[in-house]
């Protein structure tokens, strides 16, 4: 029944501070197996005595499928509102169930081309992995690292280990160029040659990577990040409007067709201001007069 | 948490005879997902077996594709949580040729859940429902009168006796007399059991209770409604005291003979065997696991054991014997 | 928990103005405790100065002593509370000499809460608080139309306009002009707005929403009805999106002049700053924290503070120019 | 404000089993000082997230004053539901939340009388401390501690320090005389010449020990156990038909008017199968009809 998909009750075994967030890693019995890059998990919080009902999703940061505990899984959490405290106030043993692998994975090129990754924030968790992917099939990696300041980037070390180059900014100019990744992209892409340019952060920058990729003749493959009440495809509240094949826009779910979507499918034109309207010519927009 | 409540019991429990009589419908088991709960069974199929259920239950279709309201389209609430979807569904058409075959492929007995904006409507989706070539593993159609998210309020069937009875002569004018239909109805209302009359009246062969209630979340940040929809459906086990009281109301007007015997579907806060316990002994005949799923995607089947291991524990042979206990237990 | 939410903003918070104006009575603060969710003020004054509150409503005085019901009296439920106390009280005789004049001893703004179980019981009772010695402490009365509690369901006056409109009617008529009434409003009906159309077209000078909700809990050991009145009311954060949305709904029907524009005064589910921020911005003009006071008997006191705070972090120089505020600022 | 009743973050600093039931020390600061043997104190659990709003209310076991942690409050608490198996399952340095000392002590007698105290289950565990209280003004003390098995009983050893004498009972004879308390509340009632007998357990326990208490002309002082949603007197949950002086019966709080009250002056009568029925002589009874 599972299809690759297991829910496990899961035990922590390590919890470490890294900057403003926290390193979890849960043991996870068969999740790694069928895990790849850009897929996520589904976490419960609270424990039998919560009134946080829906799980809390974490990019994989990375899976090891064997060793001393059987199969592990890490994420990188910002604690947040009530659910992401809880998680990283645990302490190593207590446990947590755990769905997962979810979604659909980065799709990896068939060429050694050269990439690039950009990561906002907490987002650069699931690129380490996926470099090492790349690389392993003869991508040269770049990667690129914003955030709002130094404490709110994760991972430059883990960067400098698995990439070509690494490439940092922060909004105040506390590590690396002052300003965003979009200001450095164009170059980084140019400079490197790059034919993909994978992202991971918030709506606003994916934006902005898929602007800078087509401007630069590259392919964006972002994962967005969407509210999400089930994760599992089951609830319709994780959809955003996205063109598909046939050239039609529909609000299609992110928890089961994304969360990684190529950047040109999305319809950005229909976010502002924190909401997302249906696109008037969306299959089934709501007429006027409304359904 | 995920555990069976119980340990006990659990060879007694498979004992325990958990068919029950849905108007006519002689399910294995009483357990069901909840419409809008479990999409159309694919995604949850990789958590638990759908023929393990007595019946899956189907997102509300209506009969054109609807891509739903913009987002958020959710909010976490205390126990529960805040939806307004805005019935997203492929249409009766795609629906019955991708869906319910892909349902009818995998044995799942199958309570199709439908919508329409004007009774019309209703009657044209089941229509087209019972002209499908899938329509074999139908077990039930839910007549989904009470929708809050629906754009105008003002259209909500189930606030109405006689909008909900129109609805549900309609439909049951255009299936077969041995498919059950099933008004699903909203607690929204002043009186619940006037509704229930006029849709007993019109032809439901039972009643499903309840819909979400009318709810709504502030975001504290922005001071502007969470939801994109404004106002959405609460759901979950903070609801469930509502559940239990509209299945105890309804009961209670059946036995005091103010409304024909007719089968509860109970639905509303069901997260444990005990939680489902409590729909059963109120006078659900059925149960359906929504929200909790969202939590456990296995919870749907993990409750209905639970529900078996508490049942065998109490001395109940037959689930069916459980059905209302709580009327005959008040001082 | 029990803390500050934020710690930021507390200089700032102290120079946000949190007075407000609640149909003539002029209070220091929003904030103020529920009705038979703080007794009549001695317990709780042990955890905080009643002065500090912008009002100490009063547990629901009725015309004669009331032994309530039997026990069990409540249950817990996911993130709530059921209760069925049936209204226990002194009487109002007793109420004006000993209670009231205690509060009014300790300096606090009282709004008493009365019911009856005729509309001419509420009259009796308004016109003997009116010619009570201690009546001067008294900022408003509160005219509970609303309890699920009292035997009849038949008898919930707020289920009907027109028996809430007469009620409201009587109350008013014994009442000083300058002594605001408000009608307690249940949100266990079809149309809220029409029930408020009713009150305030009798002369309510302001609303109070909600109530609780008619629910039910069942003992799945016993496998009977949990509190002995059967049904209960259900409270708490689990129903906080109900009350944010009956107030939102009837403070819309005010903008689009549906309905004339009067106070409301919020309730339901306020455990927090945040929560009561969710109230006000929907169109409460103040807030009372019930249930919330059982987990903190400090809570009425401290959710002031907090809500004072988050409206100097979003820049609010008056808490009145946060009421209402989300209805600015949808799309 | 507080007259004597403080609210205070409770830090758990040692928790052990003590057979069926888990012996919990809490700091409690300012607590002991008003606290006096019957008085109970009302914890939060579940932590920020629970969906568990209502505190749950525990006997006072015992207080220290001072002392490194400045003032601490133990219980002994039966894991039953959420709360209790949340409470039982804290570890050391967690906290909570811990409002007291809350209702009314146990009287002490004004002359140096012999006392019989007995005790059902885990409500035995105010009773060393108030068997301290007693011979302090020079009481012999008597205690009788009956359970179900030999695990439920509480504190057999304790008792044997603090207690001139002491009878055990068990159900299943696991420990002691077999059969209930009720059973050896004569005998030891007429051996000591008990003038007062206190209780603290079941109420079925509670309303024999009245009996038996009447019968031998001793009086009876009973801590009743009622469902509380809030412990300090505000929501009238926890009340039960009590004789008043004046001879009416009411519906009494026993939060806050007990929930130490004279045995004959509770209405035992009200109680059956778990329900308690509101006496048609009480002020303000439903009349026929209903309210
Ligand atoms: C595919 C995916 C991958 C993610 N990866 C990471 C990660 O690696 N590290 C990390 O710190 N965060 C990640 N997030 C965001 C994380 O899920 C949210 O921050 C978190 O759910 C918020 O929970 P909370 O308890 O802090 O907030 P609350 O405000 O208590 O959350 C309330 C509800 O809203 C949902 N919610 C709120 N914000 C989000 C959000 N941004 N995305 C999805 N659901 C949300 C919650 O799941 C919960 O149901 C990811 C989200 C998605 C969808
Ligand atoms: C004055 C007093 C002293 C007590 N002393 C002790 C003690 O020393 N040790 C001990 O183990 N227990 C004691 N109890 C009982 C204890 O409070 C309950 O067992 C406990 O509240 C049950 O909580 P739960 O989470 O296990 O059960 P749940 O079923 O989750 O409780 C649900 C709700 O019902 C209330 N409730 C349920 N049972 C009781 C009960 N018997 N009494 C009061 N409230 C109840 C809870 O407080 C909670 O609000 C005492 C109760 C009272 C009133
Ligand atoms: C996300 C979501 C979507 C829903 N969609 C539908 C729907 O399409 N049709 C319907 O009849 N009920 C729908 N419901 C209501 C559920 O079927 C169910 O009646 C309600 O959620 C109460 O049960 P629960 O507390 O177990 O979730 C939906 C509920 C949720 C949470
Ligand atoms: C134990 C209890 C007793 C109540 N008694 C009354 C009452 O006497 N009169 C009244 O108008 N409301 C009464 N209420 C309702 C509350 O005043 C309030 O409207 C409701 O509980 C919702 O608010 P909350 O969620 O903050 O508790 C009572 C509520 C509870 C929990
Ligand atoms: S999160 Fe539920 S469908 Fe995507
Ligand atoms: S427990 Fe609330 S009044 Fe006693």
């Amino acid at each position: 029944m599972t299809a690759g998909v297991v829910q496990v009750n899961g035990e922590l075994i390590a919890t470490r501070r890294a900057g403003a967030y926290h390193h979890l890693t849960f043991v996870a019995p068969g999740l790694a197996e069928h895990a790849r890059p850009g897929q996520f998990v589904a976490l419960t919080v609270g424990g039998p005595t919560a009134a946080t009902l829906l799980r809390r999703c974490f990019s994989i940061h990375r899976v090891s499928p064997s060793g001393t505990y059987g199969g592990t899984v890490d994420v990188v959490v910002s604690a947040k509102g009530a659910g992401t405290q809880w998680l990283t106030a645990l302490r190593a043993h207590d446990e947590t169930d755990i769905v997962g692998p979810l979604g659909r994975p980065f799709p990896l090129p068939t060429e050694p081309v050269p990439c690039v990754l950009v990561g906002g924030g907490y987002g650069s968790a699931p690129l380490f992995w996926l470099a090492e992917a790349l690389r392993e099939r003869g991508c040269a990696v770049h990667l690129v690292l914003g955030a709002a300041t130094e404490a709110r980037l994760f991972g430059v070390v883990e960067g400098r280990r698995c990439a070509d180059t690494v490439t940092v900014t922060t909004d105040d100019g506390s590590l690396g160029h002052r300003g965003w990744v979009s200001d450095v992209l164009p170059g980084v892409i140019r400079d490197s040659g790059a034919a993909v340019v994978y992202g991971c952060g918030p709506m606003g920058m994916l934006r902005s990577v898929t602007e800078v990729a087509a401007a630069e003749g590259a392919v964006a493959q972002v994962a967005v990040e969407e509210s999400m009440a089930c994760g599992v495809g089951v609830c319709m509240t994780c959809v955003l409007p996205v063109r598909g094949n046939d050239g039609l826009t529909r609000m299609v779910r992110s928890c089961v067709e994304g969360p990684v979507f190529r950047g040109d499918r999305v319809r950005w034109d229909a976010f502002s201001d924190g909401l997302c309207r249906v696109p008037a010519d969306a299959v089934g927009a709501p007429r006027a007069g409304g359904h | 948490m995920t555990m069976l409540e119980s340990a006990v019991g659990v060879s007694a429990a498979t004992s325990v005879d958990m068919s029950t009589d849905l108007g006519g419908a002689v399910l294995p088991s009483p357990m069901m997902t909840a419409s809008g709960c479990a999409a159309n069974g694919r995604e949850l199929h990789r958590f638990l077996d759908l023929r393990e259920l007595g019946a899956f239950v189907t997102k509300t279709v209506m009969a054109q594709p609807r891509s739903g309201r913009g987002t958020p389209r959710m909010a976490e609430t205390p126990s529960g949580m805040l939806n307004s979807i805005g019935l997203q569904g492929p249409g009766i058409d795609a629906f019955v040729t991708k869906d319910l075959a892909w349902l009818r492929s995998v044995g799942a007995r199958v309570l199709v859940s439908i919508a329409g904006n004007t009774s019309g409507e209703f009657a044209d989706v089941a229509a087209r429902l019972r002209a499908s070539d899938a329509f074999d593993c139908v077990v039930g159609v839910e007549v989904n009168i009470s929708c809050p998210n629906v754009a105008n309020r003002g259209l909500v069937f189930a606030c109405d006796p006689l909008a909900s009875g129109k609805t549900v002569a309609l439909v049951r004018e255009q299936l077969p007399r041995d498919i059950p239909i099933f008004a699903k109805l909203t607690p929204d209302v002043t009186d619940l059991v006037s509704i229930a009359q006029a849709a007993v009246k019109a032809g439901a062969d039972g009643l499903t209770m309840v819909n979400t209630l009318l709810g709504m979340v502030i975001d504290t940040d922005l001071l502007r409604p969470q939801v994109a929809g404004v106002t959405g459906g609460l759901s979950g086990p903070a609801i469930r005291p509502v559940a239990v009281r509209a299945i105890w109301q309804v009961r209670a007007a059946m036995l005091e003979g103010r409304l024909p015997r007719v089968p509860i579907i109970g639905v509303g806060g069901v997260r444990t065997g005990r939680d489902a316990l409590e729909l059963v002994a109120a006078g659900a005949s059925a149960v359906q696991v929504g929200t909790a799923a969202f939590n456990d995607p296995g919870a749907p089947a993990r409750v209905g054991r639970e529900l078996q291991s508490l049942l065998a524990e109490r001395g109940f042979a037959r689930f069916s014997d459980a059905v209302g206990v709580a009327h005959e237990r008040i001082a």
